[in-house]
């Protein structure tokens, strides 16, 4: 059943108009710029409710504009499309609060929250992009939005990182839009449907469709921050807190890890693409990334940059169980979108707090802030131990179903892998949490940075999320629960015997 | 309903913004108000003329009722009426940035004096150009088009832009010349110089001769790469509405005329295609190095329209063997992108350059000051005349490189994804500048520097960005009266 | 050889001559000369497309078109000693 | 009906919680020995077998009570009930009073958690929580041989935790069901039933997996140390029971390992024991010792599936046995470390050495007992094993009777600190109490389980996992010394360095070219544009322009 209302062009207009009016607030107005801010992510958190009820029930929205002949901008809430929007804003509510509190009094607050809205409009184009040329208009305008927020502070190191940061995701942008054009040639047409729409293209020319597979990838792997494309990613954390919050949760990695999601079921389908040989690749790629983020993020001392490298390791689950090509590892790498992004965005939360809180940025200074900072550490350690893969946190369901995948699709190889990076996440997690718990605080030195009590809208945010991933993973099977409604979508995707 | 009295809109257009000239330079006190009023009593009829050619297409008067091959035919066909729409939008807004700009105290008398009757000119020669159906026509309209556009690049009275308003002068004139050579080779050969009698011609040595003049002498006007020399100077040394109109219009006239005569004259062969894009590319490239290398921002955005031209060239000459059929969209659409762009983007500059107090590219980001939406205004432009979706410039993107992966010349293509690149290096050192806050000690102000002058490149930035979005019915509203012959 | 491939051939040469001069010349006022040679050379051009074998008068249109060039050619060369003094005077205040 | 098996787990949940608020806390101390009691009155008054289902937990979690697990779970929540009531003691209103109770009631959930969940995911979920919750018990001291203890103790248990992890996602997909109850009767691969002994025997401390165990039990306070060894390390052994297919597949290579180790287990935790001065490090090597029998009563299962029934039985058994006791002797070992008169002292050594003789196997307790019933249901296995069984059994007796000798003196001259707020006087109850449940176990025991069976079966041959296990033994052994030696975060940095090298490398090198490519970017554009201003090149194009289209079109006219 189709419907063509326009509720999902609404959602994506609230931020998208929330945008210039932030950025055309004075300065001053903190309280209404904040009462838009909350009110604009509360009225969306409302309308994904209503409308993920509504695809629950079996609806399925599309609106179209022509833009080029033959050529549409395309909305659609399909299940997946629900998946990352609902994170999207969720999350975005959590942040805001975030973002409200962090910079209570830094400068350009107008700035960055109309640049904060303009990145949730484009996270909610990216989800609800119901074809590759409207994916790759969406994803063109994350890019644009998220740069002047990675470079926030304006420092020199700043703009440094956000010149790798635009060269890396913009070059990746040209190449998706090669990807597009030539899928558009090759095909004619980019829509997203699910089984796909390359099946006879891919057997007429199968070289071509590797090819174009390949491209595809690659522009959509800088921002997943796929090895050897991840290295704007470790830069950008110079970017304030509830900013690599969102870049590492839900905006810019989950982009191209969802682009990898559509690409392989809805361009090519999932049988296509493992007949012509793909999702070995990609599993091989997601593999190597997964190992060498983890192990790179050992050896760093800068907490945000130690989290920054397991993103890079943990975005590729989701690659991962795409790419193993069964069911069961599609509904973990799905699920994973959502845990990660929660688990992650607790995580660099609390690397904020403790930033703003205590003026502590290495690992090696986190020395008893648990005690100082229960709650926030409280809220951490749940995330890390997440991380992990412990239950009944979030991110054990994710790794379990991955597993399990991996043995479904015959690829034993997979627990292994799984196994390893969970040791290497153990391995750079629990020293982290060792130091915050079981240390005695150091003394301060001398010229430590005055330390401010954070406010509730520091503290809350987090424990929000990590009882998300407490819930997410608890309760992986009550119903609307990511797991469930990835066994929905996996059920779109996957033809029904494959149950 | 009462029958309208058939009022000829072509005429109108063309004739509307002389008469405004004329009076406007015998009235110079109010010539402001002489030269607006004049841009939007201009700008109506155009919109009367659009629309009669959405509803009648193409729309065809012969002045003076003589008719072609002796008399002068004015035509509109969805091609010419898109860019007349598009110079009077464009000039409509840069109008009022102008009147803004030029009612500033410190702007001497000259400039409010002449800038008005100049300008007027131009926007009579341009919509003459659009509506040209003979050569000779188009030669003087060229002409009409270079001495006022030499007028406004002298506006400013500054030495620099005296002497680079004589280098273009030169170059204008020489450019014409050429073209009225060509022009002369052609009535030697067939007698006529109306476009429909070209049509069938067979090549000879004569045609061959004022092709290759016609091709030269368009190419040192529209500032081809490396015939591209003049045109930095000029247009960063004019007063910022003048770059505007300059970059903007200026140049889109002769690309119109080359556009043209790909059609009618003589079938373009694929080597002098080839030739034609190679030149595009040298034009992105050098532009592009240049742009890197500017240590002014107007003088960055004038090379970095060197570099767009060549991409226009690079759009036309991908046409290859299938002639320019199909190739034409893109290159007019990429010359909308760039007219409607550029124009926000000069005038973005000047504005900041106003607030700011200098243009060094370098200490931008020293300033206390940040004229906030002006930079908008100059980062939105980027972002069209980069070519990032949902902008215009992405529309005219989108369909070279896909024309170009249709017919398997994966060069352009490479070509195209170079350019982009390039453009945003130069870009983003602007935009680098901008956004740095750690050169300053005092605390930066942010929303300073909000005037009503801003409106009018914000205004034309959004539209650049926006209009992407109506890419399509643009492009049907070109190809009313098929003004390549394209199947109906 | 025909009376008008000579005047042709002569047209020719003159703009040649002024294009060489046009682009080689570096002085202003006698590159603006150059540019005159030219528009002569191509009025030539338009004067010999003009003629035809005597007892047919020539066509008008060609003589049209000339005169409208000439005209032309007038104002941009006014244009261009305008600027020229110009660019002196400044020039000179400039030095001193 | 459900909240019969939500209340145990919710109470030491919420009580844990609520520790946050400081004005909570004293009243929280109070109810600690309480936590676990509605999850005794769930094992003594619960009909078995007794289950429920939570759809919505964890992908479908249920939980349920059978005669086994409600026999764990019975002496588990006794064993935590006088750990609490001690722990109240200990630490009630100390500074390091909040850390402790949060980790002891998390760890006391996911103990009592394990003993009832009913799938594989709940029962990981439960095992893994009590495991982590543990470190914060192990290093409560923050001393410096507390942090070592402790990173020895958690890197087992993330080693135990990836073997299980592994293990129970093969073991699922086998059994195409996450229920234990489909894993135990499911046809296991060889594989994924290694990965879960490994596993559960990290837990269980059984040699060469035992490096975390004395040390964690010589770090943790006395308390904690009764729980750990009396309780948590049985979580190992329930575990085996839960997800093995004993008694229904047999594993004859498995068996021969987890007999092979149990037999040097039982031995060289002795020896090794001996040679200890921590009294409560001593214990810890006394309870390897005892997991290695317990390794060789499973052993002997995984051989010979007919022998199974009696097995479990004694198994069970011994749990219990070692459980109650062990309890005791630390907490009787904190009791004494409490005294403060030559008096107190002989007097709680008196009460210590009851559990001591109970371990050591003294004729009428369940020491003995145990070891007979073991003997005898031994019996009915391998015939080949039996002769050294028995042998190694009888020597066993002995030799715990030499570490328990070798406790005493060790107590006596190094009592375990206890905290000066500790009253010795609320020690002895929970102690007291402990002992006699441990000596009057072969009374009670009757009443609550089994009787006991004896087939036979055979032996077979060895294979290369000996071999395969020392070399990853020795592996990790090298790992975990270079670790030790060099400090974690070096030792992680020479993990990663050959990465950051290559990467580094690569930095460079790029940055090299980059720098030599903006130097002639910089360069050639400006000598270009020079030259080409100066020799009026734009000018000259101009003809050339013309002449080359020229050239071209002349092409056409042909």
């Amino acid at each position: 059943m189709n419907n063509a209302s326009l509720l999902p062009l609404i959602i994506l207009l609230i931020p998208l108009c929330a945008a210039p009016v932030l950025l055309a607030l004075p300065e001053r107005s903190a309280g209404l710029r904040t009462a838009i801010n909350l009110g604009a992510a509360l009225v969306k958190v409302l309308l994904v409710a209503w409308l993920s009820w509504k695809v629950s029930q079996g609806v399925i929205y599309d609106l179209r504009w022509t833009v080029l002949p033959g050529l549409d901008l395309n909305l659609q809430a399909d299940p997946l499309a629900i998946l990352f929007i609902a994170l999207s804003a969720v999350l975005w509510l959590i942040t805001t609060v975030y973002a409200v509190g962090y910079l209570e009094k830094g400068p350009h607050r107008a700035r960055f929250f109309g640049f904060f809205s303009l990145c949730v409009a484009a996270t909610v184009g990216i989800a609800l992009a119901g074809n590759l040329f409207t994916f790759l208009l969406f994803y063109e305008m994350l890019t644009l939005a998220t740069y002047p927020l990675v470079i926030h502070y304006g420092t020199a190191a700043a703009l440094r990182a956000g010149r790798i940061y635009l060269i890396y995701t913009l070059g990746g942008g040209l190449v998706l839009l090669l990807g597009t054009l030539g899928l558009w040639v090759l095909a004619g047409s980019t829509d997203f449907v699910p089984g796909g729409i390359l099946e006879g293209v891919a057997e007429d020319t199968p070289l071509a469709a590797q090819l174009l597979f390949a491209v595809l990838i690659i522009g959509l792997g800088v921002k997943a921050a796929m090895v050897p494309l991840h290295s704007w990613l470790p830069v950008a954390m110079v970017a304030p807190a509830p900013v690599s919050a969102l870049l590492h949760a839900v905006a810019v990695v989950k982009a191209g890890a969802f682009g990898i999601i559509r690409v392989v079921y809805e361009v090519y389908g999932i049988e296509t693409a493992q007949a012509l040989g793909l999702t070995t690749a990609l599993a091989v790629l997601a593999a190597i990334t997964i190992l060498y983020g983890s192990i790179r993020a050992l050896g760093q001392d800068d907490i945000k940059r130690r989290l920054a490298w397991s993103t890079v390791s943990q975005v590729s689950y989701i690659a991962l169980g795409v790419a193993l090509a069964s069911p069961i590892a599609a509904m973990g790498a799905l699920a994973h979108l959502i845990h990660q992004g929660i688990m992650k965005i607790t995580l660099f939360m609390v690397a904020g707090n403790l930033a703003e809180g205590l003026g502590i940025k290495q690992v090696s200074r986190m020395n008893g802030v648990g005690l100082i900072m229960p709650g926030s550490m409280a809220a951490f350690t749940l995330a890390a131990l997440g991380m992990i893969g412990l239950p009944p946190l979030a991110g054990f369901v994710s790794k379990w179903y991955l597993a399990a995948g991996g043995l479904d699709a015959g690829q034993g190889w997979v627990i292994p892998l799984l196994l390893g990076s969970s040791l290497l996440n153990a391995a750079y997690f629990l020293p982290m949490l060792h130091r915050a718990w079981f240390r005695q605080p150091d003394a301060a030195p001398q010229d430590a940075p005055v330390r401010r009590p954070i406010g509730w809208m520091l503290a809350a945010p987090p424990t929000a999320t990590a009882a998300l991933v407490l819930v997410a993973g608890g309760l992986a099977n009550a119903p609307f629960s990511p797991l469930e409604w990835t066994r929905f979508i996996v059920t779109l995707e996957y033809s029904a015997e494959a149950f | 309903m009462i029958e309208m009295p058939a009022i000829d809109w072509l005429t109108a257009v063309v004739f509307a913004p002389l008469a405004g000239a004329i009076l406007a330079f015998l009235l110079p006190r109010q010539a402001h108000w002489v030269g607006v009023g004049a841009v939007v009593l201009t700008a109506l009829m155009a919109s009367a003329l659009v629309l009669q050619v959405l509803t009648e297409g193409a729309v065809v008067t012969p002045l003076g009722n003589w008719g072609a091959p002796l008399g002068i035919d004015l035509r509109a066909d969805g091609l010419s009426a898109t860019l007349m729409a598009m110079t009077t939008g464009v000039g409509l807004l840069v109008s009022l940035g102008a009147l803004n700009s030029y009612a500033h105290h410190r702007a001497p008398e000259r400039m409010r004096r002449y800038f008005w009757p100049l300008w007027l000119l131009l926007l009579s020669g341009l919509n003459g150009v659009y509506l040209s159906t003979d050569l000779f026509n188009l030669y003087v309209m060229l002409e009409v088009i270079s001495l006022a556009a030499v007028g406004l690049t002298v506006l400013s009275g500054r030495i620099e832009a005296v002497r680079a308003g004589l280098e273009y002068m030169y170059a204008s004139i020489l450019g014409a010349l050429l073209f009225l050579l060509g022009v002369g080779f052609v009535y030697l050969e067939l007698g006529r110089l109306d476009f429909a009698g070209l049509l069938a011609a067979p090549p000879s040595p004569a045609l061959g001769a004022a092709l290759a003049l016609m091709v030269a002498g368009l190419a040192l006007k529209t500032a081809l790469f490396p015939l591209h020399v003049w045109l930095p100077q000029a247009h960063a040394n004019a007063t910022a509405p003048a770059s505007a109109l300059l970059s903007a219009l200026v140049v889109k006239a002769s690309l119109y005329i080359v556009l043209r005569l790909a059609q009618y004259l003589l079938p373009l062969s694929e080597v002098l295609v080839a030739l034609i894009g190679l030149l595009g590319v040298g034009a992105i490239l050098w532009g592009s190095i240049q742009a890197l290398r500017a240590e002014r921002l107007k003088l960055l955005v004038a090379w970095s329209t060197v570099a767009q031209i060549g991409l226009v060239f690079v759009a036309f000459a991908r046409a290859g063997a299938d002639g320019v059929a199909e190739s034409w969209k893109a290159a007019a659409l990429l010359m909308l992108a760039h007219a409607i762009a550029k124009a926000a983007m000069f005038l973005a500059a000047g504005r900041i350059k106003e607030e700011i107090g200098h243009d060094r590219i370098r200490e931008l980001d020293r300033s206390p000051v940040r004229p906030t939406l002006a930079q908008l205004s100059f980062a939105l432009a980027a972002i069209s005349l980069v070519g990032l979706p949902p902008s215009l410039g992405f529309a005219g993107k989108w369909i070279l490189m896909e024309g170009a992966m249709t017919s398997g010349y994966w060069h352009w293509i490479a070509v195209t994804m170079i350019a982009t690149m390039l453009s945003v290096a130069y870009f983003s050192r602007v935009l680098t500048g901008f956004l740095r806050f750690d050169r300053q000690r005092t605390t930066v102000g942010e929303h300073q520097g909000w005037a009503l002058a801003d409106a009018a490149p914000l205004t034309l930035a959004l539209c650049a960005l926006g209009l992407g979005l109506l890419a399509a019915p643009i492009l049907a509203f070109m190809n009313i009266g098929y003004p390549f012959g394209g199947a109906p | 050889m025909s009376t008008g491939l000579i005047f042709g051939l002569t047209g020719l040469g003159v703009f040649v001559v002024g294009l060489c001069g046009a682009l080689v010349l570096v002085d202003p006022l006698r590159r603006v000369l150059a540019l005159k040679l030219c528009s002569v050379g191509a009025g030539f051009m338009l004067v010999v497309a003009a003629w035809k074998a005597p007892p047919e008068a020539p066509d008008p249109v060609p003589h049209a078109l000339v005169i409208t060039g000439i005209v032309v050619m007038i104002s941009a060369t006014a244009v261009a000693l305008a600027l020229i003094r110009r660019l002196h005077t400044l020039e000179h205040e400039h030095h001193d | 009906m459900k909240i019969v098996f939500i209340l145990p787990l919710l109470l030491p949940t919420l009580l844990a919680m609520l520790m946050v608020f400081p004005a909570a806390r004293p009243f929280i101390w109070r109810l600690m020995p309480l936590a676990a009691l509605p999850a005794l009155l769930l094992a003594l008054l619960a009909p078995v077998p007794l289950g429920v289902r939570g759809d919505w937990l964890l992908m479908g979690a249920s939980f349920g009570l059978d005669e086994v697990s409600r026999l764990f779970l019975g002496f588990t929540a006794l064993l935590w009930i006088a750990a609490g009531a001690a722990a109240r003691e200990w630490f009630s209103g100390t500074p390091g009073e909040r850390g402790f109770a949060v980790c002891f009631l998390l760890a006391m959930t996911g103990n009592l958690g394990l003993i009832i969940a009913q799938d594989a995911l709940g029962f990981y979920a439960f095992f893994a929580l009590m495991s982590f919750a543990s470190y914060g018990l192990v290093v409560q001291a923050r001393s410096q041989a507390a942090f070592e203890a402790g990173r020895l103790y958690i890197a087992f248990v993330i080693l135990g935790e990836l073997a299980l992890f592994a293990g129970l996602a093969l073991a699922a997909s086998e059994a195409g069901s996450r229920l234990l109850a489909d894993l135990r009767s499911a046809e296991l691969s060889g594989l994924s039933a290694s990965l879960l002994l490994l596993g559960f025997s990290v837990k269980l401390g059984i040699m060469p997996l035992h490096f975390w165990l004395p040390p964690a039990h010589g770090a943790a306070p006395v308390p904690a140390s009764a729980v750990l060894s009396g309780a948590m390390i049985k979580a190992g052994l329930f575990g085996m029971l839960a997800t093995l297919p004993l008694g229904t597949q047999a594993l004859p290579d498995h068996g021969t390992v987890m007999m092979a180790t149990g037999l040097v287990t039982i031995f060289a935790a002795v020896l090794l024991g001996l040679s200890q001065d921590n009294p409560k490090t001593v214990l810890g090597f006394s309870s390897v010792s005892q997991m290695g029998l317990i390794a060789l009563g499973l052993g002997a299962g995984l051989m010979a599936p007919a022998a199974w029934p009696a097995l479990l039985a004694v198994l069970v058994f011994m749990a219990a046995h070692h459980a109650l006791a062990k309890g005791a002797l630390f907490l009787g070992a904190g009791l004494f470390g409490a005294q403060t008169g030559q008096s107190g002292r002989v007097l709680a050594l008196i009460i210590v050495a009851v559990p001591a003789l109970v371990l050591a196997g003294a004729p009428a307790t369940s020491g003995a007992l145990a070891k007979e019933a073991l003997k005898s249901a031994l019996a009915d296995g391998s015939e080949a094993w039996l002769p050294w069984l028995i042998v190694g059994l009888t020597l066993s007796g002995l030799a715990t009777t030499l570490l328990m000798a070798r406790f005493g003196i060790t107590l006596w001259r190094k009592p375990p600190a206890a905290p000066s707020i500790a009253v010795p006087e609320g020690l002895v109850l929970s102690t007291l109490g402990l002992v006699m449940a441990a000596a009057a176990l072969p009374f009670i025991w009757p009443t609550a389980a089994g009787p006991l069976a004896a087939p036979i079966s055979a032996a077979g041959p060895t294979e290369t996992w000996p071999l395969l296990l020392g070399a990853t033994l020795a592996l990790g052994a090298w790992i975990r010394a270079r670790a030790l030696a060099v400090g974690p975060q070096v030792f992680r940095d020479q993990i990663a360095r050959p990465f950051v090298r290559v990467a580094k490398g690569a930095e460079k090198f790029v940055a090299r070219q980059r720098r030599a490519a903006a130097r002639i970017g910089r360069r050639a554009p400006a000598i270009v544009g020079e030259r080409a201003s100066h020799w009026r090149l734009g000018h000259t194009a101009v003809a050339a322009l013309i002449v080359m289209v020229l050239i071209i079109e002349a092409n056409g006219w042909k």
